[in-house]
């Protein structure tokens, strides 16, 4: 009873969701509001500012590799909880 | 030393005392030097950078100097850096209290585990204040859900791991919607900076309403399972009840205030006021708002555990902030602004002193507590304090965030609202007040009726107090916190900068 | 797990997988690929390896004790070279400001610190994905 | 290539509803590799080979090696 | 909405809504938590898929500079490289649910929430 009604209303929020398609930018136009000055500065900018030719390494690398920290961090927290929670049976049992 | 770099040296000290300290030894001498000196270094460098910024104005930090819509951007207004302040103030308090009191809850091995968990959530709850991109949000974001879930777990018991999972799953659910929401705002903007979103939305939310008020439902449906809004707080009393006490405090003081502070972020900075006023989503929040001041302490009255009574509290404290940031006013920000700080101050100091006594006592149960005030009337002294402060008695700043609300509740004509703080209020009363006066005043039958110095070592007493102290010198000058909010009020509510 | 061929054909490919991996990161910057592509696939040559011969053998060639120090070497050595940044031209991560030198361009010698923060990168993906795996599986 | 991507994407679809449905968790990591595998596939489509490779190796890799350690320690089947 | 072509066109955004929705599902309905995490991981692709869709550009190619042929109609970069971190911390939170299963897993001896829930109220009386 409880699953009926939760898809009824997940039903209904994908109804809305797809529904209103149809007032968001259309995919792959090269006129969508997301293809703007930001994604050129990347696309023609690449070469001269690092001197690559792979533009997403490059974004995540240099021009925002702050992000990368973080998600280098993201990494390091999973393993530390996992550790925390699974315990030290992993330590050398030699040592 | 550079100064324009305060905002990456306290990051980069929180992070490298982080990833070194599974290397040291727990409790060594060489450990406790490490992991303090680094907090007292933290805090000098937070001051400094609040001092910096009330002299020379709101900090723009870029990483890698690139412009701010290419690269990533940290703006530090007054309030930021205040919150960054206290953020690592209250949590170097805490981490004094936890030395002695989280061994009751985890073995002595994995102490370092701990610490490190607890300084990676003081690094992504600072990031998180102060970044000024979307996508480094929710790296922030993820950082932050992964690491107060394994707080919660580190403790070795099943109901630990139950509540840290369903914690786990929810907290997922609810990053998953606000990266989804940041979808749909990149998708008709195309930056990711907040100021170049806000200025973009301006002038083509008419083009894109739907996805504006998509984007907007999915950001405060996952921020408001994050911040533990009524009907989607069912993570949260179990969570606070399991979790060892220094972790509870933290999480009760700061993390769902981070994802509040973070609402106010998306809807003054990312969509600005005007927009969210039009489409009239801050109605509905109002609304989830008053449900969850007065479900929350509903649901409170009738705990007999009490950190689980505490929880149910913060669950109607959190709706005092939305009520304040549904409002959409002046006012209303800097009491939503000024509650996030205050509740921090009263809340730790409440998760503390119930852990000071579960330290000594080993007691959890509301009914215990009568006539404990006299084997521990400092402890008890606090906690009174901190409870006045939670029903509003003046002098204590859960008064004056009560008194912001209601003036900016009667300045834009809704004094309904004040009603319902009142009705709030006296629930507050119902189940606060018995705790404090039975301590006091009732005899038990398990005790003698005479005064006796609390005998806790310093390491507990001394953050108890200082918080305490806290909360009454904010309540009798509340415009040491109001006069950063009214500087910083001006980023929040103008376009731009 | 003693079946011979599994063992053999276990043998024979990693050499070629850890191969791939190197190649990916080193050239991260140049084609498809980087950091976390490699470090998965150097990762999952070794879980192969804890699968064929075991994970007491897996351990004795990559003790826990290396993943955890290349996990905590991992983030450092990002931290270091932002510093760098900051040390010479005052910019936290700053590449070509910093003076990392350039390279040629579309030569594996490119690109200032990128190579060295995908390798980097590389490394600790790696050694994550390992010790995750080893953790999950291991009774204890 | 634009009936290639319709077709991926109802395939995604009815792997997603089949890892919902099946009742045996084994196959259901199984068809959940798949979807990972699909959806590389479909990120070449869309011009993102980076994200192609990564999927390829984290997604449909390591997560199955992951979620099959968790199964062999525990229950098989769903209830 | 009206004309098949606009769904064709925007198949991969009702892709990823559907998906979205199908995870959501999984999540709040099923009892078995090792489902439950793999609707997570649904949920999460179905988002990266609709980021991803954001920077396709029809006939474009993908962001990677050709010296030789010097052309420069790339997809959108930004989305893809947000993607590629996503993609990790995924695979962390992945992780770390897991290793919470084996642990309940050992507590309890059952991944069934109902039964977890049984086991619990006979332990509080």
């Amino acid at each position: 009873m409880k699953n009926y009604l939760i898809l009824i209303t997940l039903t209904l929020l994908l109804i809305v969701l797809v529904s209103s398609l149809n007032e968001m930018p259309v995919m792959g136009d090269i006129a969508s509001p997301a293809y703007n000055e930001v994604a050129e500065y990347y696309i023609n900018n690449t070469q001269e500012d690092t001197n690559i030719t792979n533009i997403i390494s490059a974004i995540i690398t240099d021009y925002r590799a702050f992000d990368t920290l973080g998600e280098t961090t993201v990494l390091f927290t999973s393993i530390t909880a996992v550790v925390s929670v699974l315990g030290f049976s992993i330590k050398d049992k030699k040592e | 030393m550079n100064s324009a770099h305060l905002p990456v040296y306290i990051l980069l000290i929180l992070l490298v005392s982080a990833v070194t300290t599974p290397l040291t030894k727990a409790n060594s001498k060489f450990f406790n030097i490490k992991l303090f000196g680094s907090l007292f270094f933290v805090n000098i460098l937070a001051l400094l950078q609040l001092l910096m910024v009330w002299s020379s104005g709101p900090l723009r930090y870029s990483f890698g100097n690139w412009d701010s819509a290419i690269g990533i951007e940290f703006l530090i207004d007054e309030y930021t850096s205040l919150l960054v302040l206290a953020i690592v103030i209250i949590s170097t308090l805490i981490v004094i209290f936890s030395t002695k009191d989280i061994l009751l809850d985890i073995s002595k091995e994995k102490t370092p585990s701990y610490y490190t968990l607890v300084l990676l959530l003081m690094f992504s709850m600072s990031g998180m204040v102060m970044t000024n991109d979307l996508f480094n949000l929710y790296v922030f974001m993820e950082i932050l859900s992964l690491t107060s879930c394994a707080i919660i777990s580190i403790k070795d018991h099943r109901a630990n791991t139950m509540a840290s999972f369903k914690y786990l799953m929810l907290g997922t659910i609810g990053s998953v919607s606000i990266l989804l929401g940041i979808a749909m705002l990149y998708m008709v903007t195309g930056h990711l900076n907040m100021t170049l979103t806000n200025e973009t939305i301006s002038t083509v939310w008419q083009f894109y309403p739907r996805n504006i008020l998509i984007s907007l439902s999915f950001i405060t449906t996952g921020l408001g399972l994050k911040a533990a809004i009524f009907p989607l707080h069912i993570w949260l009393p179990d969570a606070y009840t399991v979790a060892p006490n220094s972790s509870s405090a933290i999480l009760a003081a700061f993390v769902t205030k981070v994802y509040a502070f973070t609402l106010i972020k998306f809807v003054y900075r990312v969509i600005g006021i005007e927009v969210i006023k039009t489409i009239s989503i801050n109605e509905y929040l109002a609304i989830f708002a008053v449900i969850s001041i007065i479900m929350g302490s509903m649901f409170a009255i009738g705990q007999k555990d009490i950190k689980r009574m505490l929880a149910y509290s913060s669950v109607s404290q959190i709706g005092y902030i939305f009520l304040g940031i549904s409002l959409s006013s002046e006012l209303g920000l800097s009491a939503s602004l000024f509650h996030i700080i205050a509740h921090a101050l009263m809340k730790s100091t409440l998760f503390l002193t119930v852990g000071a006594v579960i330290y000594k006592k080993g007691i959890r149960k509301v009914s215990d507590f009568d006539g404990l005030g006299y084997e521990m009337p400092l402890t008890l002294g606090a906690f009174s304090i901190a409870a006045l402060g939670m029903i509003g008695i003046p002098g204590i700043n859960g008064f004056m965030s009560k008194w912001y609300l209601s003036l900016a509740a009667f300045e834009v004509g809704k004094p309904i609202f004040i009603v319902f703080i009142l009705i709030s209020s006296f629930l507050n009363a119902i189940y606060f007040l018995p705790i404090g006066i039975s301590a006091f005043l009732k005899e038990s039958m398990y005790r003698e009726q005479v005064m006796q110095k609390d005998d806790l070592p310093l390491s507990l007493k001394a953050p108890i107090v200082l918080l305490a102290l806290g909360c009454i010198i904010t309540g009798i000058f509340p415009d040491i916190i109001m006069s950063f909010i009214e500087r910083a009020l001006p980023t929040f509510l103008s376009i731009g900068l | 797990m003693d079946d011979l061929i599994v063992k053999t054909v276990t043998k024979l490919i990693i050499p070629f997988i850890q191969l791939y991996g190197i190649f990916v990161i080193l050239h991260g910057h140049l084609s498809p690929g980087g950091g976390f592509a490699g470090g998965a696939i150097i990762g999952a040559s070794f879980i192969l390896l804890t699968l064929a011969f075991g994970i007491e053998y897996t351990k004795s060639i990559l003790s826990a004790k290396v993943t955890e120090r290349v996990e905590i070497g991992g983030v450092i050595w990002y931290i270091f070279i932002g510093l760098i940044g900051i040390a010479i031209s005052g910019v936290f991560l700053g590449n070509r400001v910093a003076g990392f030198p350039m390279g040629t361009f579309g030569s594996v010698i490119s690109g200032g610190m990128i190579s060295l923060i995908t390798i980097g990168i590389g490394l600790k993906v790696a050694s994550t994905m390992i010790s995750l795996f080893h953790h999950i599986i291991e009774e204890d | 290539m634009r009936y290639l991507n319709l077709i991926l994407i109802l395939f995604l679809i009815a792997c997603a509803i089949a890892v919902e449905r099946t009742k045996d968790l084994v196959s259901a990591i199984v068809i959940f590799a798949s979807y990972s595998l699909v959806m590389a596939i479909l990120w070449l489509i869309l011009r993102a080979p980076d994200i192609a490779m990564t999927e390829a190796a984290i997604g449909a890799g390591v997560t199955t090696v992951l979620f099959i350690g968790v199964i062999s320690r525990t229950r098989r089947m769903e209830k | 909405m009206s004309n098949l072509s606009t769904i064709i066109d925007n198949i991969n955004y009702i892709g990823a809504f559907t998906l979205f929705i199908i995870g959501l599902y999984t999540v709040l309905t099923h009892s078995n938590l090792l489902k439950r995490v793999i609707g997570v991981n649904i949920m999460e692709t179905a988002v990266f898929l609709f980021f991803v869709s954001i920077g396709y550009i029809r006939g474009a190619n993908a962001p990677i500079i050709n010296p030789e042929v010097g052309d420069t109609f790339f997809v959108n970069p930004l989305p893809s490289a947000m993607i590629l971190t996503g993609i990790v911390v995924a695979v962390s939170i992945t992780a770390y649910g897991l290793s919470l299963l084996i642990r309940l897993y050992k507590d309890y001896g059952t991944l069934e929430l109902d039964e977890i829930i049984k086991k619990e109220e006979i332990a509080n009386e």
